[in-house]
């Protein structure tokens, strides 16, 4: 679905990718794990084309998508929920979701969408009209994930979507990812909460300083040194 | 405050030198020399308020006007006392703006932003049109003192006063708000303006009072606006028309020099002056009637090369060297 | 007398009571944890005692004085600091000075001394690398711990921490628990108390854990005790975790 | 690029510098390069009709320096210092309106340069004092008083005047003596009130206007505000018996956007093409005539501007301010401005603009008169004062309702 | 007699404000979504002033006929300065684009000074006159307020129901928001720029058919300070309360001269000015963010 190579980017004149390369196959879960700053946020961003990729390329889908900018890639099928939410704070919950279906062919599965949503975050629903940056800080990383599943995507790029969940509710949110992916959604998930997204990916990277430090299946990772030594502190 | 601190005011006093040897060494080159330096201090003297608070005072040049009516009321009654008249008109200028500072402060500085912005153009205006309309301090016909000072001070001193000693007096309010800037940016002061130019509400949550110094670099700023209207328009043009000195147009320039230097740094009004006063002035000997249809593409090409102003891409690119202490 | 003591706290949103009729109190030097489902209203509680927003009912005491109306910049001096779950840090300006400008204003100290405070605040909380960047060049979680640093600079006898911890690996997690632990212990009056829903941060630095729930105060106690009851574990954890 | 204007044939003749900051960009530019195109022709005639100015056994070319004072008056005092002391200028044309020569006048003062008005008409900055400052139009105090005159000598019986006049200093000068004048007349001013400069809409003000009742109109105060005047009275309907406007009328683009609505509109000029100013008249007043006549003044104004534009009074007005200089050169036989101020005190001569003579006290303008014009079937016809005049004033003026059915001020 | 006055003074109050309303959608507009101010602003009021006079003294076309031309070139000039220089200072600080569009303007002016000359030009199209009781007045103001309103409604409709209306709001409120939602943020940034100054270029017409006369290039100084009046009344941001707010300045600036008039010994236009400035006050005083403002 998606294949990433040699991929260099970063802010002004620092660079902070060097040289990433990432396969994802359709339909599947793969992780991306990392300590803080490694650069996790910033591969999916020049992927998603915020920032924009200084070397590389990146393929979708079969298409070559490299400098594409973004709203291109939402029109072919790829979304992304940012790490911070980035909901439209002063316009309603009901304004996100149908902003979420901007695009023509999201236009078209409109309310089969919003059902959808609506079956996952029930909280939204009875909060249709309230304004987006009055709900707590959970309720707006549930309206963020909606709100990119309303563009009706093919792959998702998921920037920490647990954070700021209560429990319960990360584990009905992996349980969810885990579900889209069922129904053949391919999902690259950055996460800190990394025994529970290994839970449920595919296969996984780990990412250091820029660079993809190991990569393999979640069992391999599972007992890799490198996560042992981020996430259990040795 | 250490001395070290000072520092950062070398580069702008050996500016301040070179341009005064010019001046007084090359024939015809005082006056220019002056009138760069009238954007100096007028974006050094801006600088305090629209660059240390971030707030934007588009009525700014009231308090210039304010100034200039000042001396021009100290002059029209205080004459006859001789000379004292000029450091009467000074304070007068200085009172004038401070309280009208004072007023608009306490009203519109509660507004924010774009608000703040024009709220202050309806001060502007609306003063101006409060004299004309009430005819008050002369209304439209202004207030013109050379007549008068000449047979107050006898023709040479008059001259001497408008074509030199106001200029003197300029380079020295120039240097005044720069040193006033530094002392700002030292203290407790500078921070709190740094932080409640960046966010005002988080600044308050932290303890600081916001007002306070909102109204702190506000009234600094228009006291020195006050001299500049007094010194560089009233005693030297030897006139005040309302329709002049209320321009909106001298506060739409300082905002350009601020911003051409970068604002809320020392020496950006310096930098931003200077390339401003020398291009209008150059352009226009060499280029007269064209000028402008080059002065204004120069401009953009500045901006978009250095958005933080000149002084502020040159004060990031030395944040690590040994440079950054004078450069400020 | 306890530091801070809240009585029947109530703020509402249109039909919504966000807090309702809390009352709490804190001790001196304690270290309170605060959970609850997403929602439940913990922030807006910190709004409340911060005095971002003021209660509809009730009362708030600090350190024996009622605030409940007293406006945010007025509470600082009294030695209230918090962090905000959204970062708000002073954008253009450096972490250094960031940092620096709350030890200025909020403990009082003189330029030079607070420039050196907040040195020594960036190398505790571990970012002095980030010293002379610019607060909006970093990243969430770096900005986060910016303002956890730049609320230590302000020397406060009371700080309000709304997640700092999420979206941070364990080993630094522990690293700011240690923290934590530290300046309540030798900066005796500091009181925590914490927001979060990372259960094994929770659980490390509580000593006693308020559970919310719609607002209301579901449940309050030892911590270990609290998140073992089932009827937290219903509303909020899904599963037992202790 | 020094803008000088160079004569070649006779390299050993000394080069006389006039100097002049001119406003060749912003407000007054319209102004600014009218002004320029009539000092060049008056500098090309000296050159090369009258063979440069002679002076004892020398013979002085004259070339001029100018620069752009953006009408800034920040700018102009520099340029005047730069003319007076970097370019040796001792003969300065002041810059356009009062304001800016009031500005450059201590400059000028100090560094003992003449400085010559031709675009600052308020008579205040002749009572101020300066020595070294003359003027070469007529001041504010007469624009409208020719027109009083006209209207009492054609209509003994309108008795009514209503002034309605932008509120700046240059037109409140003008109305002031004109009220003044009027009553010393023996009219009645019947309404009096200003506008502010900018506005977009006068009807309140002349609704109120038309309740007073007026037999005639007089107002205005530039270009854009005249032609506001104007139109709206013509929205309103408002007719009276005569309408003199300050400034706007005097320029050809008054009638391009007024159409027939601006016949019969009168207005205040201090030249006009087709004044019987020539050698005849001078003679007539047994005084000089000096500089080129009216025809080869419009014939070098062509070759000059490379335009068809036919120049307006601030060309006639700029020139003769050129060749007033020139001619007390040559009276006083010297180039010291001490001295040329001293002939210039006793000079009276005649050009294409017209008589030249100042009061030696103050410096003003006092031989100049202004002229009467009147729209008229589309040409701008001179109608006072009778001696310049080139038409009969029509009267009473046409009304809008006329006009509209295609009335013109025509007979 | 005063009550008459004071009649026909609002009447044509309300004429010359919904002119000043739509002559300050543009600014509020460009504001609105790209947080700039356009303090060039009215020399583009000044460009659509001589589309209306070229076309119709070349062309005879009559100005109300020039609306649409004057808004394509509009459009077409601000993609220019859009996509020319405003794109890279998108990320710049907020003033730092106040001298950009500060250069624009002299530049517009001073281009336009070399095309056009510094003349005050005017024309005049007559289609009668309306008389109303005590009212006289020409057609063509009413046609310029009729063609003022019905533009203004559009505009709000356009905002406020069309997607790309919408798209605008979302782009104003997060820029990586929108993205992620599919929406082309350049786009959008060039659009609004574009349609502001279309709108903006446009206003010039209209100002020609209500004053046709003292068309100059220097004539967009008086535009450009009331428009920011005007714009901060409404709410900046608020196309359609910019557009109120020019009606009841209008109104206001007209109206209050009846009474001024009648104390002796002032100047009542000038205090017009002054009464409707401090009108803006104490409006800002009580809702600090304009009439229709949201929150800042
Ligand atoms: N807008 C920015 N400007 C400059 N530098 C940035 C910016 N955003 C991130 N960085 C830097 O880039 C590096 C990588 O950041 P990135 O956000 O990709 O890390 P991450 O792996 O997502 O970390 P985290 O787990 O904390 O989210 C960091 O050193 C960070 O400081
Ligand atoms: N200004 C406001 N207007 C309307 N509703 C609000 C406002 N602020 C908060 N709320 C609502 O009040 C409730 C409590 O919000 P709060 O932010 O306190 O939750 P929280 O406990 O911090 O949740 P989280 O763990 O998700 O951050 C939420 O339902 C939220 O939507
Ligand atoms: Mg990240
Ligand atoms: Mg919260």
């Amino acid at each position: 679905m998606l294949t990433v190579k040699e991929l260099e980017a970063g802010y002004g004149e620092m660079q902070v990718l060097w040289g990433v390369d990432l396969k994802v196959g359709k339909g599947t879960i793969t992780a991306i794990l990392g300590p803080n700053g490694a650069g996790k946020t910033t591969t999916l961003r020049a992927i998603f084309g915020l920032n924009s990729p200084w070397n590389g390329s990146i393929e979708f889908d079969g298409e070559d998508v490299t400098f594409l900018p973004p709203h291109r890639k939402v029109e072919k099928g790829l979304t992304m929920v940012l790490e911070g939410r980035h909901l439209f704070p002063g316009m309603t919950v009901e304004e996100n979701l149908e902003l979420g279906a901007y695009t023509k062919r999201a236009e078209e599965r409109f309310e089969d969408s919003l059902e959808l949503v609506f079956t996952l975050f029930p909280r939204l629903k009875e909060r249709k009209k309230q304004k987006a940056g009055t709900m707590s800080g959970g309720e707006q990383q549930m309206l963020a994930i909606a709100r990119a599943l309303m563009t009706a995507p093919k792959m998702i790029l998921l920037d920490e979507p647990s954070q700021g969940l209560a429990p319960k509710l990360v584990a009905e949110v992996f349980e969810t990812i885990s579900k889209l992916r069922d129904e053949g959604l391919t999902i690259l998930l950055v996460e800190q909460n990394v025994f529970a997204s290994l839970d449920i990916a595919d296969y996984a990277y780990v990412l250091g300083e820029g660079k993809v430090v190991t990569e393999g299946t979640v069992d391999e990772i599972k007992d890799s040194d490198e996560i042992k030594r981020v996430y259990v502190g040795v | 405050m250490q001395m070290g601190k000072l520092k950062a005011l070398v580069p702008m006093v050996l500016v301040y030198v070179i341009l005064l040897v010019i001046g007084l060494t090359v024939p015809g080159m005082w006056q220019p020399v002056v009138y760069f330096m009238f954007y100096v201090a007028l974006g050094q003297a801006f600088n305090i308020f629209l660059g240390l608070t971030g707030y934007v005072d588009f009525g700014y040049v009231a308090f210039l006007g304010l100034g200039a009516y000042g001396m021009a009321i100290a002059l029209q009654n205080f004459a006859h006392l001789g000379l004292v008249a000029i450091p009467i008109g000074i304070v007068l200028a200085v009172i004038m703006s401070v309280l009208l500072s004072m007023a608009v402060g306490a009203v519109a500085l509660r507004l924010r932003g774009a608000y703040f912005a024009i709220a202050t153009i309806g001060v502007n205006e609306g003063f101006r049109f409060l004299l004309v309309g009430t005819k008050l301090w002369g209304g439209s016909e202004g207030i013109v003192l050379s007549g008068f000072m000449r047979k107050a001070f006898g023709r040479e001193i008059a001259n001497y006063l408008s074509t030199f000693v106001s200029d003197l007096l300029l380079f020295l309010v120039a240097f005044l708000a720069a040193l006033t800037t530094v002392v700002i940016l030292n203290k407790k002061m500078g921070y709190a303006l740094l932080a409640l130019r960046e966010d005002e509400d988080a600044a308050r949550v932290m303890g600081i009072n916001v007002t306070k110094y909102k109204i702190m670099a506000f009234i600094t700023s228009a006291a020195f606006a006050g001299l500049i209207g007094a010194i560089a328009w009233t005693l030297k043009l030897t006139y005040v028309f309302p329709e002049d000195v209320f321009n909106i147009h001298y506060t739409v320039e300082a905002i350009v020099i601020v911003m051409l230097g970068g604002a809320g740094t020392l020496i950006g009004p310096m930098i931003g002056g200077l390339i401003y006063g020398v291009l209008k002035y150059y352009l226009s000997v060499i280029f007269p009637g064209v000028q402008l249809l080059i002065l204004a593409p120069l401009l953009i090409v500045t901006i978009v090369a250095f958005p933080e102003g000149v002084a502020g891409y040159l004060i990031k690119k030395t944040r690590n060297s040994k440079l950054a202490e004078y450069l400020r | 007398m306890p530091l801070l003591k809240l009585e029947n706290v109530t703020k509402r949103f249109g039909g919504l009571v966000a807090v309702d009729s809390i009352s709490l109190e804190v001790e001196e030097g304690e270290a309170l944890g605060i959970v609850g489902p997403n929602g439940s209203g913990k922030t807006t509680l910190y709004n409340l005692i911060s005095g971002v927003y003021y209660p509809d009912e009730g009362r708030i005491i600090f350190n024996g004085e009622d605030i409940t109306k007293l406006p945010p910049h007025r509470r600082t001096p009294l030695g209230l600091a918090r962090t905000f779950q959204i970062p708000r840090p002073f954008g253009s300006a450096t972490v250094i000075e960031n940092v620096a400008i709350g030890a200025m204003f909020g403990a009082g100290r003189d330029v030079d001394s607070a420039l050196r405070e907040a040195d020594e605040m960036l190398e505790l909380v571990g970012i002095d690398h980030l010293r002379d960047k610019e607060a909006k060049l970093l990243t969430p979680l770096e900005k986060r711990l910016m303002e956890l640093a730049r609320a230590l600079a302000m020397k406060p006898k009371m700080l309000l921490l709304d997640e700092v911890m999420a979206g941070m690996n364990p080993s630094d997690i522990n690293r700011i628990l240690d923290l934590l632990d530290r300046i309540r212990k030798e900066e005796k009056v500091a009181v925590v108390s914490m927001v979060e829903h990372l259960m094994h941060a929770i659980t490390r630095f509580a000593e006693r854990v308020v559970v919310m729930h719609q607002g209301k105060k579901l449940i309050e106690g030892e911590t270990y005790e609290v998140l073992s009851h089932p009827e937290v574990i219903e509303v909020y954890l899904g599963k037992k975790v202790v | 690029a020094q803008q000088e204007q160079k004569s070649e044939e006779t390299p050993k003749a000394e080069v006389l510098y006039f100097g002049a900051p001119l406003s060749l960009s912003g407000k007054y530019s319209k102004e600014g390069q009218m002004s320029l195109w009539g000092m060049q022709v008056a500098i090309k005639w000296i050159n090369e009709v009258h063979g440069g100015l002679k002076v004892g056994d020398k013979v002085y070319k004259v070339e001029l320096k100018y620069y752009d004072d953006q009408s800034n008056k920040e700018v102009v005092q520099s340029l005047i210092q730069k003319l007076a002391d970097q370019d040796g200028v001792k003969f300065i044309l002041a810059p356009y309106s009062s304001g800016l020569t009031l500005a450059a006048a201590p400059i000028a003062d100090q560094r003992g340069v003449l400085m010559n008005s031709h675009g600052g008409a308020s008579d205040y900055i002749f009572e101020q004092g300066y020595h070294y400052v003359v003027q070469t139009l007529s001041p504010a105090s007469k624009y409208q008083t020719g027109f009083l005159d006209m209207v009492k000598s054609v209509d003994p019986e309108a008795k009514r005047v209503a002034m309605i006049y932008e509120d700046n200093e240059f037109s409140r000068a003008v109305f002031k003596a004109a009220g003044e004048y009027a009553k010393q007349l023996g009219f009645e001013i019947v309404f009096d009130k200003t506008y502010p400069k900018g506005v977009q809409d006068l009807s309140p003000l002349l609704n109120e206007l038309a309740a007073a009742k007026p037999d005639v109109i007089i107002g205005g105060g530039h270009f854009a505000d005249g032609q506001l005047l104007v139109s709206q009275l013509a929205d309103m309907k408002i007719n009276v018996k005569a309408v003199s406007i300050l400034v706007a009328p005097a320029l050809p683009a008054f009638y391009d956007a007024l159409g027939t609505k601006a016949e019969g509109v009168c207005g205040p000029a201090q030249w006009e093409i087709g004044v019987s100013y020539g050698p005849e008249a001078a003679k007539k007043l047994g005084i000089d005539y000096y500089g080129p006549t009216q025809d080869e003044f419009l014939k070098m104004f062509k070759e000059v501007s490379g335009t068809d534009e036919p120049p307006s009074y601030h060309a006639a007005e700029a020139a003769a301010a050129v060749l007033s200089y020139a001619y007390a050169i040559e009276k006083a036989q010297s180039t010291n401005p001490d001295d040329v101020r001293e002939a210039m005190n006793t000079i009276e001569f005649m050009s294409v603009y017209g008589v030249w003579k100042i009061d030696p006290e103050t410096g003003k303008q006092i031989g100049h008169e202004m002229v009467i014009i009147q729209w008229q079937g589309g040409t701008k016809k001179i109608i006072w004062p009778p001696e310049a005049a080139n038409a009969d004033p029509y009267y009473p003026m046409p009304t809008w309702e006329e006009k509209e059915q295609g009335k013109l001020a025509t007979k | 007699m005063v009550g008459d006055h004071l009649v026909s003074n609002l009447f044509y109050g309300a004429l010359l404000g919904s002119v000043y309303g739509v002559a300050t959608m543009g600014l509020s507009m460009i504001f609105g979504v790209l947080r700039i101010v356009n303090v060039g602003h009215g020399s583009f009021v000044m460009v659509g002033a001589f589309t209306a006079f070229w076309l119709f003294t070349l062309y005879s076309i009559a100005p109300i006929l020039s609306i649409p031309v004057a808004l394509i070139f509009g459009i077409a000039l601000g993609f220019v300065i859009f996509q020319a220089v405003m794109k890279k200072l998108v990320d710049a600080p907020e003033l730092s684009t106040l001298l950009a569009t500060f250069a624009i303007g002299v530049f517009i002016e001073e281009t336009a000074k070399f095309i056009w000359g510094s003349d005050y030009v005017g024309f005049s199209w007559d289609i009668g006159t309306l008389y109303l009781g005590s009212i006289t007045v020409p057609y063509t103001k009413i046609l310029a307020f009729v063609a003022s309103t019905i533009i203004a409604g559009l505009l709000y409709l356009w905002f406020t129901k069309t997607k790309l209306g919408k798209a605008i709001k979302a782009v104003v409120e997060d820029r990586d928001g929108a993205a992620v939602c599919g929406i082309d943020v350049n786009r959008i940034f060039t659009l609004s720029f574009a349609l502001g100054i279309g709108v903006t270029v446009m206003s010039g017409v209209l100002v020609t058919l209500f004053v046709p006369v003292g068309i100059n290039v220097y004539m967009g100084a008086d535009y450009t300070l009331r428009a920011f009046v005007i714009a901060v009344l409404g709410g900046l941001g608020s196309p359609w309360g910019a557009f109120i707010a020019g009606f009841l300045f209008g109104l206001f600036e007209n109206g209050s001269y009846t009474l001024l008039g009648m104390i002796p010994g002032v100047e009542p236009f000038a205090l017009t000015r002054f009464v409707a400035f401090v009108f803006l006050l104490v409006i800002l005083l009580v809702k600090p963010t304009g009439l229709f403002g949201g929150e800042e």
